[in-house]
């Protein structure tokens, strides 16, 4: 960029640079009543990004239902908050961070990590559990295991180094990911319910104090890159990586802590994509005022920094506040301790502009409207394809043996554990970590009481491709399926819209159709959205991604002593299967591994069902009627029942639903599933209740042995089977395969 | 051959070691000290018929895997 | 017992170590800020896990610089009992009051899970509730925890029965070392017996409901030789 | 005044990430490589009366900061 200069007016070329077409270019003109100069361009091309506007998504996000008893504040601000009673509050949010991730793995990752806990810790909560939800291209592609180190050391070393445990998310590969791997951070933080802080700046003349770290040229444009799909030239466009100091982040994290227990701060908002300029506009224009800046003030950290880089710079590790009048001093006592940057830049006014000044000069002058409300808006096209039909389960291979293909799918990188991965990870820093990684939810104790949430991230991508309505519904009944598996009560979701294209009706159609199916989830299991963040885009040379809604879901235990796991434990006899059987094979990993392609319609999800038979398991583990719940998922009843005897070092003898063909009873992938561990004697009841209440049950293993027993099969020892789960990853990593 | 190869964070990019290490020599008492940057040194013993093709080599190793171009510079001194 | 655990910039299990210390003694440990000129009159001194001012040198080393180690030091030589975990050890070790060195971990990457240990030595300040010889499992987090130290101080610690710890073997004969620690030591204490640091977290290990309570007992040796 | 200081592990000391290097080398086809070993780069800006003092204060940081003597050896340069 050549230095900013007020000089410099803008034209529609300099717009194109910015990413920004002719017709907003004119429509910005036209709402300004004036041409923008070069720095006024770079702030109304950031805001009206796709990435900052959400002008594709608005439409179609607001059909989401937002509210419930429980919320506190839903969408809309820098997470959502939930309440869980007692005076606490849970505030949670995920958000992408694919583009910097494929470019710098490593640092991309970590500065994804460190954005989201700076959007949860900006709202008054010490963040107490790290998610991250990842999908990398096929294994044998050339870039992924290198992706996959990196990313996993990225995200790794910055919540390690803040101290907050990363306790769960998913991993999945396919070559749909080759050129777009995605990279979803979730946060969830604890906070006192009446102490929450928001990012409106109402009222005039008040100090706006900039904190943190200093302001470099980092990511200048990464909020319009990652807006932009890739190309193969895109790896000229490296110097807008930032590199993460999540050591001034945990002191960042601290001091505004530290600050937020006195009475000082009026709004404060993070500054993450578009920095300086998306924090003021949006605390200004949400607080119905204005604010005037001094960029001579911004804490720098390199010479000569002009205006327009300062605003769009991505510096990491910062945070914009306003402060009631007069608590400067106290503000930057606290910060000082910490050793970070405080500098006064400004105050609010009453003028709804934001006014920027820079070396006696002034360099911008943009009602904020514009740049927040009134950005421009897409209702763009949508083209569904037609839903593929069910695919019978005569019409997918069966294996020679039930056991041989539990073996090939158990130790499959869909299926391997992932152990390699969330050891990297301290999950257990803070000392509250009750369900470690490896379960179908987390389990994170409330400090200092007795409750806990269930924490968990789910979408299956290859249902959503198929169908993206069932796919949607499908990823929120899953998040929902796992915290209650746990033992949880599940409260609300965040989501993170991973889709291609959305200028393309089919992409776009898959985001739409997803959003209702979500909807409807939502709706049905009384579990609504409270936070999110959309990525489009997600393509290389015109080839899209999975269409990827990841959905992070939050649950309440109300006594940790009774929570569940997916082990098998000494006093489980019996395992019942809860939930109807009907041998779906269409899209299921067994099909996959069958022909090497999967096909068909997705499972469909039932959402009576599906809360009937969650809402009756769920109650099992709070009589404390059983410690052992796993749902079934990816892979159906024989891999989730090996998944049980693994984890617990239990082997068992599967009694397949004799009215189906073998395959599609062990690996048909239904939803609205549980199998549960029981004592023979509860067992019987178990199975009467639910018979009672109309919900399937049978009993579908007896656990003993030290093997998967298989009717007229040779048994699969867990030694070897537990072999091959632990080895894949490792083995992969390594280089060797 | 022996070779040593050091690889710098770009200029502009943030380097929270090497500032760390500045906090610490300062109030070490080292007041003299302006700035530091942390870098990667990385010493390679390998065959090679003669220098230009130790070069050739060694430029392929950085590019490839020893370097990320994207905020780093390398640097390959033959000893 | 009185107790003080320091907190530097960067610790993250200060205030683990704080709960875990204040569960077993039932009183609250004072925590002492690294800028804090001195420390307070107490019995023990434990140095938390964490990344000390981002441990981006290496691990421990400018803590082993600061002021408050100082001090720390100065304590420890009147006597005061100084316990190390995890970034702690490596800080013990960064200042010369424990030998040798913590280096990246042989497979490089960080590694949090439970290991087991033989307890080598149940007859000191730190240990004297466990039994000789005993297995305990206790969990690691960390990706510095790699004991080094050259033959001649090892036969010398060993000599002068400085391993406290030990990581045990896999119970299928596997070596259990997840670090390449030399001579798969997790723990050692100093010459006189009242410094000690160890890798693994047994603060992590002190509440049922978090799945084990083998690290409980050093905090009850402690109460119990301090008081 | 500028320096240049490499921090290197001593012989005899296990180095990892050198071996991981090596490895990761090999698999990318640089056959040639036969040893590796990974150090520190430290660049430092400096104020100093002159070279002697400069080297001296460089010394000393090295000795109480920037190299263990357990594990690492250093060598300063003035650039
Ligand atoms: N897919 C979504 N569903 C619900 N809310 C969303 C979604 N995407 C974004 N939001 C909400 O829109 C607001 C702006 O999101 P974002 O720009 O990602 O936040 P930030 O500026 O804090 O990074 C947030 O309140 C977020 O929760
Ligand atoms: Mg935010």
């Amino acid at each position: 960029m050549p230095a900013t200069d007020t000089s410099i007016i803008a034209t529609e070329e300099l717009a194109a640079a910015h990413r920004m077409g002719a017709d907003e270019f004119r429509l910005a003109c036209e709402k300004l009543g004036r041409a923008p100069n070069l720095t006024e361009l770079g702030i109304i091309s950031v805001m009206w990004s796709e990435h900052c506007s959400y002008k594709s998504s608005r439409v179609w996000l607001k059909k989401l239902p937002t509210t419930g008893p429980h919320v506190i504040c839903g969408p809309g601000e820098n997470a959502g908050v939930i309440d869980i009673g007692d005076g606490h509050a849970i505030i949670f949010k995920m958000e992408s961070h694919n583009h910097p991730s494929f470019i710098e793995p490593y640092q991309g990752a970590a500065t994804g990590v460190g954005g989201i806990m700076r959007d949860v810790f900006t709202m008054g909560a010490r963040p107490i559990a790290l998610l991250n939800a990842l999908r990398f291209g096929a294994p044998d592609h050339a870039k992924t295991r290198h992706l996959v180190a990196g990313v996993v050391a990225g995200i790794g070393d910055y919540g390690n180094c803040m101290g907050v445990p990363t306790v769960g998310g998913e991993t999945n590969f396919d070559a749909r990911y080759n050129g777009n791997i995605l990279v979803n951070a979730m946060c969830v933080g604890l906070a006192d319910a009446n102490r929450i802080f928001y990012s409106a700046a109402a009222g005039a003349g008040n100090p706006v104090v900039y904190v943190g770290s200093k302001t470099g040229r980092d990511g200048i444009h990464g909020a319009t890159m990652a807006s932009a799909e890739f190309d193969d030239n895109s790896q000229e466009q490296r110097p807008t990586v930032q590199v993460g100091d999540p050591f001034a982040e945990k002191l960042l994290l601290e001091a505004c802590l530290e600050l937020m227990a006195e009475d000082a701060i009026l709004a404060i908002q993070d500054m993450g994509a578009a920095g300086l300029t998306s924090s003021s506009v949006e605390m200004a224009a949400k607080g119905g005022s204005g604010i005037e800046l001094n960029l001579d003030l911004v804490p720098q950290r390199e010479e000569g920094m002009t205006a327009y880089e300062m605003m769009l710079s991505e510096s990491q590790e910062r945070m914009l506040m306003v402060l009631r009048p007069g608590s400067e001093p106290l503000a930057e006592r606290i910060f000082r301790k910490w050793e970070l940057d405080f500098a006064v830049i400004g105050t609010t006014t009453d003028t709804g502009h934001l006014v920027l000044r820079h070396k006696g000069a002034l360099v911008a002058d943009l009602p904020t409207g514009i740049l927040a409300d009134e950005a421009p808006m897409y209702n763009r096209p949508i083209a569904p394809k037609s839903v593929p039909a069910i695919v019978p389960a005569e019409d997918v291979p069966a294996p020679n043996s039930l056991g041989d293909a539990l073996v090939a799918l158990i130790g499959s990188p869909h299926l391997a554990s992932r152990r390699w991965i969330w050891e990297q990870y301290d999950h257990m820093v803070m000392d509250d970590t009750v369900v470690r990684p490896g379960s179908d939810a987390a389990v994170v104790r409330i400090h200092g009481t007795n409750k806990a949430v269930a924490l968990t991230t789910d979408v299956t991508p290859r249902y959503c491709y198929a169908d993206p309505f069932e796919g949607g519904k499908q990823a929120v009944a899953e998040t929902w399926r796992n915290i209650t598996a746990a033992g949880g009560k599940p409260l609300a979701i965040t989501d993170c819209m991973n889709f291609g294209n959305p200028e393309r009706p089919e992409i776009m159609a898959e985001f739409a159709r997803a959003i209702e199916g979500m909807g409807e989830a939502c709706r049905a299991l009384e579990y609504p959205v409270v936070s999110g963040n959309v990525s489009l885009y997600n393509e290389t040379n015109g080839e899209g991604i999975l269409p990827t809604p990841a959905i992070g879901g939050v649950g309440l235990i109300a006594d940790v002593s009774r929570v569940a796991t997916v082990a098998l434990k000494p006093g489980d006899e019996i395992v019942v299967l809860v939930g109807a059987e009907t041998g779906h094979l269409g899209q299921s990993l067994w099909q996959q591994q069958a022909t090497g392609r999967v096909e068909g319609a997705p499972p469909p999800v039932d959402l009576a069902a599906e809360k009937k038979a969650g809402d009756f398991v769920r109650g099992l583990v709070e009589a404390g009627v059983t410690s052992t719940v796993h749902d079934i998922s990816d892979g159906g009843t024989l891999v989730a029942l090996a998944e049980m005897a693994l984890a617990g070092k239990r082997g068992l003898t599967y009694a397949r639903a004799e009215w189906l063909a073998p395959h599609a009873a062990a690996f048909g992938e239904e939803q609205g599933r549980y199998l549960v561990g029981l004592s023979r004697g509860e067992a019987a009841r178990v199975l009467d209740d639910a018979k009672a209440d109309g919900i399937p049950a049978r009993i579908v293993a007896e656990v003993g042995g030290d093997a998967i027993a298989i009717g007229g099969e040779k048994p699969v020892a867990l030694t070897d089977l537990g072999r091959l789960h632990e080895d894949w990853f490792p083995t992969y990593m390594s280089g060797r395969r | 051959m022996k070779a040593r190869i050091t690889v710098t964070l770009k200029n502009g990019v943030l380097d929270p070691q090497g500032r760390a290490i500045a906090n610490a020599l300062h109030s070490l008492g080292f007041g003299g000290v302006e700035d530091v940057r942390q870098g990667k040194l990385i010493e390679v013993e390998l065959k090679a018929a003669d220098e230009a093709a130790a070069k050739t080599e060694l430029d392929a190793m950085c590019r490839q895997l020893l370097a990320n171009p994207v905020i780093e510079n390398y640097r390959v001194e033959l000893l | 017992m009185k107790a003080a655990v320091i907190v530097f910039p960067g610790s993250n299990c200060d205030r683990d170590a704080a709960v875990t210390l204040e569960a077993v003694t039932g009183v609250k440990p004072a925590m002492v800020w690294h800028g804090d000129e001195a420390l307070p009159k107490v019995d023990l001194i434990v140095l938390p896990g964490g990344f000390s001012y981002g441990d981006y040198l290496r691990s421990g080393a400018m803590a082993a610089q600061s002021p408050v180690v100082r001090a720390v030091k100065a304590e420890a030589a009147r006597g005061v009992a100084v316990l190390g975990i995890c970034n702690g050890f490596q800080i013990l070790t960064e200042t010369g009051l424990l030998p040798g060195a913590l280096m990246r971990n042989s497979g490089l990457n960080f590694i949090c899970r439970n290991v087991d240990l033989t307890v080598e030595r149940a007859d000191t300040t730190f240990t004297n509730a466990y039994t000789q010889g005993e297995r305990v499992t206790i969990p690691i987090a960390h990706k510095d925890g790699s004991y080094f130290a050259d033959d001649e101080t090892l036969d010398r610690i060993e000599g002068e029965g400085q391993v406290v710890f030990r990581y045990a073997p896999d119970a299928d004969g596997g070596s259990g070392n997840p670090n390449g620690s030399r001579r798969d030591i997790a723990g050692l204490i100093d010459r006189s017996g009242r410094i000690m640091g160890l890798m693994p977290h047994p603060e992590r290990a002190a509440d049922a409901a978090l799945g084990g309570i083998d690290g409980r007992r050093l905090f009850e040796s402690l109460t119990r030789t301090l008081n």
